[in-house]
């Protein structure tokens, strides 16, 4: 048993920890911890400057581009990245898209996507979840008719998290009615000029705009668009739902957001006492740090055992699961402690002009409605519960 | 014991239920909710017709109710209607303002012609009126007023407004003009109006100069409103849920068949049964001795009965629950803030812990 | 809307605590504040004492020998008993057997079996459960054949509270295997006494003795002794479910317990000051407080509705669910503010020599494990969830 | 960073965990923990031939182990197999011996051939050395103590009884032999014994007159030992719910299909996991700096955790769970008196808030 990171990790720490002061603007600090929307010129331009030092694609291999981390330095990035306020990296096409072709892509299609998600020339969103169909993604609708060397698709997609910023999506699309509902199945990469597609957007029950709509109305796509092979599709979606898991806790986040809550109940107070002092709402406090404390070793026992199969999934959706909790009780203590200053609509000019509330803690309230998201999409944390009770049981 | 509300104040739960549903309904709610001024002005005087700001004052007072269960009954039918009007500002204002004998005021009020807004807040006195600060400079009739009064609900559309502050007898309660100071009105995150009132050698006019227990019997008077709206609201989440459970199919079947999500309805069913009790409770002690400590209680545990409700409602909505364009979502965002208001579940807690040692 | 009990009710109130004041001895109340196990002589003299007054079959109209009370007068005697610290009515004969025969029971049975009940010739107990069916009463296997006028009984029973008092139980078996499960029950009466039975005491996690297994080995009883039809059982059995609603929420015995644990914590202390100033502690006892005031109150609106059918039986369901919460976790707040004092198994002599804790809270600990039974037998919260959700559905 | 223990700790964890099963079932468990002396003499010479007091201090206090983990794995492996013998009694002393350098005490106990205790609590010092009454008269050779230590763990079977008393330097530790105090043992409700012991003018010799660190030091190395514990036994309950939902049928189906069960069975699955990862932490702190932060707050979800994983075990068995005969009742009551041992849940919250305060 040894919990302590080697010299070699260290120096890495403290190398990624002075790129990050080097290259993170305060501007950017400021946004993210006032849990403002960032544009999508801020997120391009911070891509740029981590695929300027090659650690843009954390989980890539060398040879297509990636840095060529092992979870423990992909674990360590990413907590610095937290810890500095560093905006996240972009999942669709880094995170999701790029292992995807790594695993099932032909040569040809890692050629000529993978360089382009790097330079950031593709925008690449997901189309996933259908309004019958969220967390019970092999009931999916939307069909791929094959018409000579295309497919045509009709149907609707949604929660498409910022598409409106994208420009390529990829889909899983039904091109099969036969068989098992999982069978028909195919992952498909589509142009979002392609002729039939609108993108509407859903505005989010706290006002913000990140999750969209997507209509597909006889869009033709080239076959050869088509990853993996055809019906195969279900295979595509499994691996994806349990390969991103280094970062499915959010212990960085997490841990960022608890120091701010804790700043803040140093500056709020009640009974004519900071709020720092009241036991009442700090025993919340800190049961909460212990339960992330606690977190924070879990997630590392699991980068060490690097588990494979059946066990992964029970641990990934138990990260899920207790991370989804954790961050949502920070967001809640947060809210509560600005009292009513909590109330007002954050908009421009009430940050900017009225000053209600420690302007940094003005979106407080609204990323707690916003941040009700974290146990719904991605898996809702009780299709999480019937994973892991079908590992438990091993059914 | 007789747990059934007397004929009047049947009458008029049902006409405003009737009204809202009729009149108010939620996409009218939420652009009124969230464009200056933040609440229909239209809508405004015919609830007051209705004669729901009448109901919040005795007769003596020249309403028509003005006990606990008039409150309650009124706020529980806002709350089932998500109506966003200022009606919380008023009934401060009014309670005041019936307390202390100011007939027109009260009567323009009750009228529709006139709003009032009750101005509390400082930023480093939430709830507790101890730790006011701003401090009334002069006395009679040349009071003049200086500092930040935040969050004002109903501030931003109102024709007077009360400042409770501090003079050497304790606390006093001053009216200024809102033209008088600079008053910045903006929409809440759950929709509806409040301000921020600054002012500056503001010219006030003194109504009481020893005003603390007519202040808190007014803030109590708020606090039962908000849990009985706090009950509305839920029993409106709870139905929305079971006919979604109802009508939604997954993995080939109606979600309510699945018995982890029926349980959890059950239990977030039960408390919405407890928070009925408590605001029955509160509402009968509303004129009692102890009324400070039943009605900390009751806004303690709606807060906690709130909070499971409104999330358990996003979460088993799934996606749609996090939309702006479902309903519901803004019922549990009114669910969960209205805590914030008067005192959280926190504050409460407290409150109701040191009322039951002393 | 009134809350208030009217001048009559107040003077009923007054004169049930005038004779709780003069009947009750210090004994039993020492012993009920320390929760000891009450003798079956304590029991009886209890019930002699309330019948006495004619008081003790609450429930039951007066041609019967009841008191002929209405639901709120039957409130407040329960109310006073428990505030008294009085022992509970041993409710098998007198709150389920009695109305059971009320209600189905011949004019013969009637007269033969009530009166008994009241003067404590007959103690009765409950033969319902069986190993293999807890809470699904309708799988029960305990088969009666016919032969001739006698049934011939085989099969075991469980979980029968205080059986090593009693000579009488009332059972459910099965008459017919044929048509749904519930079709096939009787609901019969049999004397303890018939060859073939046998009653092995089971020890409680605590170590407590309350209930029993009752073994029946060919046992031969009068088909006289059973009340209503043949193969009618399961409309008594529902109707015993839902019957017995007054003091379902334990109202009366959570408040006598919060005021004991609120008196215990004012006598130990922590970190040198006692426990019942410390925020933590009591922040949870308050809240505890506020959720039974609560359920005071739904209980009062469940006796003024008196509400019948599937109401009820939500209603009464939901004050079992929370009822039972609430005392656990008075009964869990009892057992952690005795620190390492709770740790003791509290045997006479522990309590009798050691006086480890104080001595009426010395069993604090063996409450608290012998109370999560609460949410347990009767029916679990889990099939009160059930048949709730029933009713919420309208199935 | 590695998760994986070490060959010796693994081999003496698989040692212990053959021994338990084999030699010490669930039946002679029962009859020892509840029967004087509370557990088996004969059963704690073969585990301390197995080594397991040995593995609890340093090689240089003549052990083979002391670090955290050894603890650790050691008490793992004693709460998986419910074990009633009074190690945690022997820890604090040998801790206490081996800090101060008594190699005697320290080898006999690890033999197997003398056994002692701590005397810390007193009916008004629970877990704050702080208020701790009982003073030492006189000072050096000629030390009397007068007062009740009460709930001493192992206090019924040891031949030493190391005592917790003020001084006019702080705190000192001082030794008594058991037949020079009334010592009166019992059972715990849980199984396993203590004594309350009662000092009259008791001779005892002075160990150290300035214990403080040290006594907070194995005070701590206990708390990690019931963390430890805790995780075996949960681990027991886990499987043993699983097992039991498998098996048991009810409506006709085995109730592990009903998925109200089946969620339930996740959430404490994973507050386990939490359990064991605060458990990993605590123990790489025992020998830091912040050891006492970190271990009362590992204490701290150890308690809640516990207490829901004890609860719901109950619960989800049905009136099985609530019987002496079966076994995870046992289990399951252990798991909740051990959080009373040595700081329960809200005192080890104090301590981490003002740890973390300072």
């Amino acid at each position: 048993m040894d919990l302590n990171f080697t010299a070699e990790e260290d120096a890495f720490r403290a190398e990624v920890r002075q790129f990050l002061k080097d290259n993170l603007s305060d501007e950017i600090v400021a946004k993210m911890r006032g849990m403002e929307e960032l544009t999508k010129e801020d997120l391009e331009n911070w891509h740029a400057t981590l695929q300027s030092r090659n650690w843009l694609a954390a989980g890539w291999p060398v040879q297509h581009g990636g840095p060529g981390w092992n979870a423990t330095q992909r674990h360590i990035f990413d907590e610095e990245c937290s810890a500095a306020n560093a905006p996240r990296i972009v999942p669709f096409g880094l995170g999701m898209l790029g292992p995807v072709l790594l695993k099932f892509g032909t040569e040809e299609q890692k050629a000529e996507i993978l360089p382009r998600i790097l330079d950031g020339s593709d925008w690449w969103c997901q189309g996933y979840s259908e309004p019958g169909a969220g967390s019970d993604l092999a009931s999916l609708k939307t069909k791929a008719e094959r018409d000579g060397d295309d497919y045509i698709i009709n149907g609707q997609k949604t929660w498409t998290t910022l598409g409106q910023f994208a420009n390529k999506i990829f889909c899983l699309v039904r091109t099969s009615s036969e068989g098992k509902p999982q069978e028909g199945i195919s992952f498909v990469l589509v142009d979002l000029d392609t002729p039939g597609i609108e993108m509407r957007p859903i505005r989010l029950l706290e006002g913000g705009y990140e999750v969209n709509e997507v209509f597909f109305t006889d869009v033709r796509v080239p076959v050869a668009n088509r990853v993996g092979e055809e019906n195969e599709g279900w295979t595509i979606a499994k691996y994806l739902l349990t390969h991103e898991r280094t970062n499915i806790a959010g212990v960085g986040a997490s841990t960022q957001a608890l120091a701010e809550l804790k700043m803040l109940a140093a500056k709020v107070s009640r009974k004519g006492k900071p709020l720092s002092i009241d036991p009442i709402f700090m025993a919340k406090v800190a049961e909460t740090e212990i339960d992330l404390e606690a977190m924070r070793i879990t997630n590392l026992r699991m980068l060490s055992a690097d588990a494979t199969g059946r066990e992964a999934g029970t641990v990934s959706s138990m990260l899920k699961i207790k991370g989804t909790v954790i961050r949502q009780s920070i967001n809640d203590l947060a809210r509560r402690a600005l009292g009513p200053a909590a109330c007002p609509f954050p908009s421009e000019e009430v940050i900017g002009n009225l000053a209600v509330a420690p302007p940094e803690a003005a979106r407080n309230a609204a990323d707690y409605f916003n941040n009700r998201k974290l146990s719904i999409f991605g898996g809702s944390n009780e299709i999480q519960r019937n994973i892991i009770t079908k590992n438990l049981f091993g059914a | 014991m007789d747990f059934t509300h007397t004929e009047d104040r049947r009458m008029i739960s049902d006409s405003l239920r009737r009204y809202l549903a009729d009149q108010y309904g939620i996409e009218h709610r939420n652009q009124a909710a969230y464009e200056a001024p933040f609440h229909d002005t239209g809508k405004w005087a015919e609830l007051a017709e209705l004669g729901i700001l009448g109901a919040l004052v005795t007769e003596d007072q020249g309403g028509f109710g003005g006990h606990g269960f008039d409150i309650a009954v009124v706020f529980e039918e806002l709350g089932r209607g998500l109506c966003p009007e200022p009606v919380l500002g008023n009934l401060l204002a009014l309670r005041l303002y019936a307390a202390l004998g100011q007939t027109e005021r009260v009567d323009a009020i009750i009228a529709g012609t006139a709003r009032a807004a009750v101005a509390v807040h400082e930023t480093d006195a939430f709830v507790d009126l101890d730790e006011i600060a701003i401090t009334a400079n002069g006395s009679g009739d040349s009071v003049t007023l200086t500092g930040r009064k935040s969050v004002v609900y109903g501030g931003n559309s109102a024709d007077h407004i009360l400042v409770v502050a501090k003079n050497a007898s304790g606390l006093g309660l001053y009216e200024i003009a809102p033209g008088d100071a600079e008053v910045m009105g903006y929409a809440m995150i759950d929709g509806g109006g409040a301000a921020e009132v600054i002012l500056e050698n503001t010219q006030a006019t003194t109504l009481s100069e020893d005003a603390r227990g007519i202040i808190e019997a007014a803030l109590d008077a708020g606090r039962l409103a908000l849990c009985a709206e706090a009950v509305g609201i839920m029993d409106v989440l709870r139905d929305t849920v079971k006919d979604y459970l109802l009508q939604r199919q997954q993995f080939g079947r109606p979600i309510a068949l699945f018995q982890a999500l029926q349980h959890r309805l059950v239990d977030f069913s039960i408390e919405i049964e407890q928070a009925r009790s408590i605001v029955i409770l509160a509402a009968s002690k509303l004129d009692a001795e102890d009324r400070a400590l039943h009605i900390a209680r009751a806004k303690n545990l709606i807060g906690r009965a709130g909070k499971l409700v409104a999330e358990e409602a996003i979460q088993m909505h799934g996606g749609i629950g996090m939309t702006w364009e479902y309903g519901a979502s803004h019922y549990a965002k009114r669910l969960i803030m209205l805590d914030a208001q008067l005192g959280d579940t926190e504050d409460q807690l407290r409150t109701s812990m040191e009322l039951a040692a002393a």
